[in-house]
């Protein structure tokens, strides 16, 4: 014994309803036979059979809806004798125009009740009152957009007032207010509707208060804390060391160019070029940008070049320029000042200590040629840079006097190799031959 | 105004006290490296040429910097400047 | 009974010399593996195996034996969405047709295509397309770089009444005509355009006498006599081959089923169907067969049975076959294999 | 090998690209409305059928989905063909083979078919034709997988891309902006094939980037110009390629500069304008110091009298306008 199931008539199809059975318990079908008129939501069709057999139960009844699959009678191999209760069968004629009959009349909708007078009130917040408006309208403060804190959503003079201060920044002028550390609140806009700008930001990142801030609390990393970090890296971390020679003649000159009709505030030094170069290069590289946790890779969100910096009294710490690959030279020079002045005076941001996806170790002023640094776990690279020196060096085959500089990078083998560590030399020393696009 | 070697020497040694607050300058020899003895790197030194050149309202260009490495140099190097203006 | 050749609407040619009973018997096989694999195809979908849309040819299996019988592994097909049929006689293997129905990877378009999109290059069958009329200007330009590289191969194209109507065919037979190419169309005309009668569709319903007013040979042929579609067939390709341009064939033929799973066939009532299902070709082939004493009945009902095994099969693996990865969603938007479409067998690509 | 220089325009470029194209592959052949007996209705194919003869230079009935579907299938057959569509107004007759042919096919057979097909069509405003024959649908055909889109606005593109075009084994539509035809440039004599994936910096600069393709970008080059003598550095990025857009390139200048005006003689309305503002706030929402501005024809059916069509265009003064907005709004 078999089911006869309730076909799919269209993809869009999942159930029908029975209009008439075709077929009587105990009919002797073949296959293809009609056996019944199905309507679903756009027309009626005929069903039929795909196997030959005999008629048993009729499950489902006329006018009943159900979804396709579901058995709507039992097939009996020729032979079979069918179960006791045959299901009332459809109406015998065969109805005369197969017209879609006419669909059941849809219940009358039910009318939503009327709310009750109270409710109405609490649901809109109390229009503000004249004095408010005007105060609003005086600072150019747009009701309709200023959501109310008071009882009910009521607005109140604080809310109005709160919104005139609202600083209009543009996304740029956001993100290099972080940067440079800068309080947009105490900054004024001069784009249209007082919209705070790059320039602006720059502008209050230069008018810094004269008398340096006293040194509050900041994190010291006095000499325990670096010992302790140090040796946890040598006995974590197989080193690998690769060190390069860069003719820095091109970025000298070209920056004696540039300084030249440059304000001292603005000038940039040779370090910010090397920190600018090697930010770019990370990017490009990324597998030495980020971090070694628990034996697996985890790349750095952005490159965050963590510069050591040496405090007073022998501390050493090295906060991160954040998202460096993003700054260009001048916009990192300024950067790098405020981050040196806030490393010394102690005034450092959580995130610029915590967050370092690299670090870059500039003992030049300190006079050493070569360094090749310990690496700061959890990162997995350092750059080392030595000092800027003349020396005799071959340019096109004619030997000349050359300003160079010493470039070292200890790897963190278990994340990277020497080989990874050479192209990382090679291309910052190629970004450093075209100084105009850093 | 030509600035004398005493004007000089005050205004170098403020300059210096402000991104060295504890710089011994009295002991200071007058022909000692500024940079390597009171630890100046590139951007200290620059922050000292921004100030200096403020406070004595003089031009200092790149090329004058080896001019300033000692207080002895400084003194003869703000003379100059400020007699050219006279 | 005597062999009744002549059909409704009187074609061509005298009685034609029958097919030597083996070939006949193959011609019955194809018709008979089309027949019962999409019979299975419409229980398949009633059982939500098989969705989006289905249009089965049962009742027209004699237009794509009759015709693709003759044509050779040089030539090209360019199909329409009733295309099972068309795929099967050309060599698309059952798995690769249901598996590409049952959306698998398996399936010759990847799963891509559906029953109305079925692709096999490496059998030249460019594929079904779903736009009334869309594949017939593909068609033209398949001729015209055979013909522009001396080649003698002939590219048959498919198409319903309803596409006859299309702006696309009109201009594509003016310029197979103009351009005098090796295309053959193939107009399998089953008197609906989905819903719409003939006579409600087109001012001349003689397809044929409209199709010759663009310059090229053109007759109608009994489209459920697969013996005088083959020889009609043969007659056309043999002038293209000799390069007298392009020919039109209106095979007038029928479907028993729905246009497709959803239509409640409103237009048409059940005497008209039953009128033409005494016309089955199947049973027309197998009543000459017996006629002439060329039917081994037992060879009929061993190949009936191994066609259905086959249907039973191809189901099999295709319930089985993978779906492709969704990583894979984005491949071949562009051409992932560099260089031309397919070379003629031993012609390396032309040029440098 | 002379390394003197050649003057030419765009229309003979172009030309020379196609005679070029049939000289070194026997399966490129050239298709489309008189592009043969008549020359060509801008005269670009002019001399070639006396060159080549009726069978690669082969004037087509008016049958735009015909012709088009013919280049297509010909393409799927092995051919390589250029197919002339006269102007972008009349591809709306052949979008049914261009979207649901030429660019399903390889996706929809699973790989098996590619389309090696070159479509070439006019496209512009800006000589008085009228509404319907001055349609700018490049943002149109740029919403489709599986095409690829160029857009030639200087004598060099015009001349290199066609071969690496040809050589593509998908669909490439050329769109040549009708006004650039006359454009006189100078070329080496074997001049070589042009990339078409990357964008192109016309003009480096720094304070604001003036991104632009086709007829637009002789307006913007000039708009530049104005903009330095008031001390605004523009940088110019001519698009060259549609689909895909080249957004390293795009987002890499704003990224630099933090300010975009995009001109696009399209309707602002979903144009390829649209697109490309969408894409900068995507990807460089943070480096932008003011809104994206865009400068594009007005949401009308072009008119025919001048001085209305002028209005109606993007001019040099409202891109130099809409830069001085965005540069100190």
């Amino acid at each position: 014994m078999s089911d006869f199931t309730m076909p799919s008539l269209g993809a869009d199809m999942d159930s029908g309803t029975i209009v008439e059975w075709l077929v009587k318990p105990g009919d002797h079908v073949q296959r293809g036979a009609p056996m019944a008129v199905v309507d679903t939501d756009k027309a009626a069709v005929e069903i039929e059979t795909f196997q030959s057999g005999v008629v048993g139960d009729l499950l489902v009844e006329p006018g009943q809806r159900v979804d396709v699959g579901t058995p709507l009678a039992t097939m009996l191999a020729a032979g079979e004798a069918p179960s006791a209760a045959p299901v009332s069968v459809g109406k015998a004629k065969r109805p005369r125009a197969r017209r879609v009959p006419p669909p059941r009349e849809a219940a009358a909708p039910v009318p939503p009740a009327v709310p009750r007078e109270a409710e109405v009130a609490a649901a809109a917040p109390p229009a503000p009152s004249p004095p408010l408006r005007h105060h609003a309208a005086e600072l150019g403060v747009d009701l309709a957009s200023v959501t109310g804190t008071g009882t009910h959503g009521r607005i109140t003079r604080r809310d109005v007032d709160a919104a005139a201060h609202r600083p209009r920044v543009s996304p740029y002028a956001r993100r290099l207010a972080e940067e440079l550390g800068v309080d947009l609140a105490a900054v004024t806009g001069t784009g249209t509707s007082g919209t705070v700008r790059a320039e602006d930001v720059r502008a209050a990142a230069h008018a810094r208060p004269e008398v340096p801030p006293v040194s509050t609390e900041a994190p010291r990393s006095d000499r325990a804390t670096i010992a302790a970090l140090m040796s946890r890296s040598k006995r974590e971390i197989p080193h690998y060391y690769v060190a390069t020679t860069v003719d820095m003649h091109t970025v000298v000159s070209w920056l004696r160019d540039t300084n030249r009709d440059r304000s001292v505030a603005e000038r940039i030094v040779p370090a910010a070029a090397l920190l600018r170069a090697v930010a770019l290069a990370a990017r490009r590289m990324p597998q030495l940008n980020g971090f070694w946790v628990d034996g697996v890779f985890v790349p750095g969100e952005d490159v965050h070049v963590g510069v050591a910096i040496s405090v007073r009294r022998g501390a050493l710490v090295a906060p991160a320029l954040r998202h460096a690959a993003d700054l260009e030279l001048p916009v990192l020079m300024q950067a790098l000042r405020d981050l040196v002045g806030r490393a010394r005076s102690g005034r450092l941001t959580r995130a610029e200590l915590a967050d370092p996806t690299l670090t870059v170790t500039d003992l030049g002023d300190q006079g050493v040629e070569e360094v090749f640094g310990v690496i700061q776990p959890p990162q997995v690279a350092l750059v080392g840079i030595g000092r800027l020196v003349e020396r005799p060096w071959a340019v096109d085959g004619r030997l000349g006097v050359r300003p160079l500089v010493r470039l070292s990078q200890s790897g963190d083998h278990r994340a990277t190799d020497g080989y990874t560590g050479a192209r990382f030399l090679a291309t910052i020393d190629d970004l450093l031959q075209h100084p105009e696009a850093l | 105004m030509t600035m004398t070697p005493d004007q000089a020497r005050s205004l170098v040694s403020k300059q210096i006290r402000f991104i060295v607050p504890d710089a011994d300058l009295d002991g200071l020899p007058p022909d000692a490296d500024l940079r390597r003895t009171l630890e100046l790197d590139s951007l200290d030194f620059l922050e000292f040429v921004e100030r200096l050149s403020k406070d004595a309202g003089v031009r200092i260009d790149e090329d004058d910097y080896p001019s300033l490495a000692t207080m002895e140099s400084c003194q003869a190097f703000l003379a100059a400047r400020t007699a050219a203006s006279d | 009974m005597s062999r009744r050749r002549t059909s409704a609407t009187g074609t061509t040619g005298t009685g034609a010399i029958a097919p030597p009973t083996q070939h006949r018997f193959e011609l019955l096989r194809q018709m008979t593996r089309i027949r019962l694999f999409e019979e299975r195809c419409v229980e398949l979908y009633s059982a939500t195996k098989i969705r989006g849309f289905l249009h089965v040819g049962i009742g027209e299996e004699a237009v794509a034996t009759g015709v693709l019988t003759v044509l050779t592994a040089e030539d090209s097909i360019v199909s329409t969405y009733r295309e099972h049929g068309h795929a099967l006689v050309r060599g698309l293997s059952m798995d690769s047709v249901m598996a590409e129905m049952f959306g698998k990877v398996t399936g010759c378009s990847r799963g891509r295509g559906g029953s109305m999109h079925l692709f096999d290059v490496g059998h030249r069958f460019y594929g079904g397309n779903a736009i009334v009329g869309g594949g017939i200007p593909m068609a033209v330009g398949i001729a015209l770089a055979d013909r522009m590289r001396h080649q003698t191969s002939v590219t048959a194209c498919f198409f319903g009444d309803g596409a006859y109507a299309e702006g696309e065919f009109h201009e594509s037979a003016n310029l197979a005509a103009l351009w005098r190419l090796p295309l053959l169309f193939c107009c399998e005309n089953n008197l609906y355009a989905m819903g719409t009668a003939i006579e409600h569709e087109q001012a001349e319903t003689d397809l044929a006498l409209r199709a010759a007013s663009y310059g090229m040979a053109s007759w109608s042929v009994d489209g459920m006599d697969v013996a005088a579609v083959e020889e009609a067939t043969r007659h056309a390709v043999e002038r293209i081959r000799a390069g007298d341009g392009p020919c039109f064939l209106e095979l007038r033929t029928y479907r028993f089923r729905a246009h497709s799973m959803y239509d409640p066939e409103l237009y048409r009532d059940k005497a008209e169907v039953g009128h033409w299902r005494e016309r089955d070709p199947l049973e027309l082939l197998t009543a000459a067969m017996r006629a002439d004493g060329e039917l081994d009945e037992d060879a009929f009902e061993a190949m009936t049975a191994e066609a259905r095994a086959e249907v039973d099969r191809a189901v099999d693996t295709a319930e089985q076959a993978p779906f492709e990865p969704v990583e894979d969603l984005t491949r071949f938007v562009y051409s992932e294999a560099v260089g031309p479409g397919p070379t003629r067998a031993g012609e390396e690509g032309a040029g440098s | 090998m002379s390394t003197t220089l050649v003057e030419t325009t765009y229309r003979e470029a172009m030309r020379e690209a196609m005679r070029e194209a049939m000289q070194r592959d026997e399966r490129v052949f050239l298709m489309g409305e008189d592009v043969g007996a008549y020359g060509g209705c801008f005269a670009v194919s002019l001399g070639l059928l006396e060159e080549f003869g009726p069978e690669r230079i082969r004037d087509t009935p008016l049958s735009e989905s015909a012709f088009v579907g013919a280049g297509i299938g010909a393409a799927i057959a092995g051919m390589r063909p250029i197919v002339e569509i006269m102007t972008v107004n009349f591809s709306l007759l052949a979008l049914d083979q261009i979207i649901n042919n030429a660019a399903t096919l390889s996706h929809m057979s699973g790989g098996q078919v590619s389309v090696p097909v070159v479509i070439r069509m006019t496209t512009g405003a800006g000589r008085q034709l009228a509404a319907q024959h001055s349609h700018s649908l490049e943002g149109w055909y740029g919403h489709i997988p599986g095409i690829k889109l160029l857009a030639p606005a200087t004598v060099e593109d015009a001349r290199g891309m066609l071969w690496p075009a040809l050589q593509d084994p998908d669909p490439v539509l050329i769109f040549e902006h009708g006004t650039l035809y006359p454009m006189p440039g100078s070329l080496a004599p074997d001049a070589a094939p042009v990339d078409i994936s990357r964008a192109a910096v016309r003009r480096p600069g720094k304070d604001v980037t003036l991104l632009t393709y086709g007829g637009s970008l002789p307006k913007v080059m000039a708009a530049a110009e104005e903009l330095a003598t008031t001390g605004i550095e523009p940088e110019v990025v001519d698009l060259r390629v549609l689909r895909p857009l080249d957004d390293e390139t795009i987002v890499g200048s704003v990224r630099r500069t933090h300010r975009a005006v995009i001109v696009d003689e399209g309707w602002r309305t979903g144009s390829l304008a649209a697109e490309i503002t969408t894409r900068l706030v995507e990807q460089c929402f943070f480096d932008l110091d003011g809104p994206v501005q865009r400068v594009c024809s007005a949401e009308v059916p072009m008119p025919y009298a001048k001085h209305l069509e002028e209005a109606a265009l993007p001019q040099v003064a409202t891109i130099v306008a809409a830069a001085r907005q965005v540069v100190s709004g």
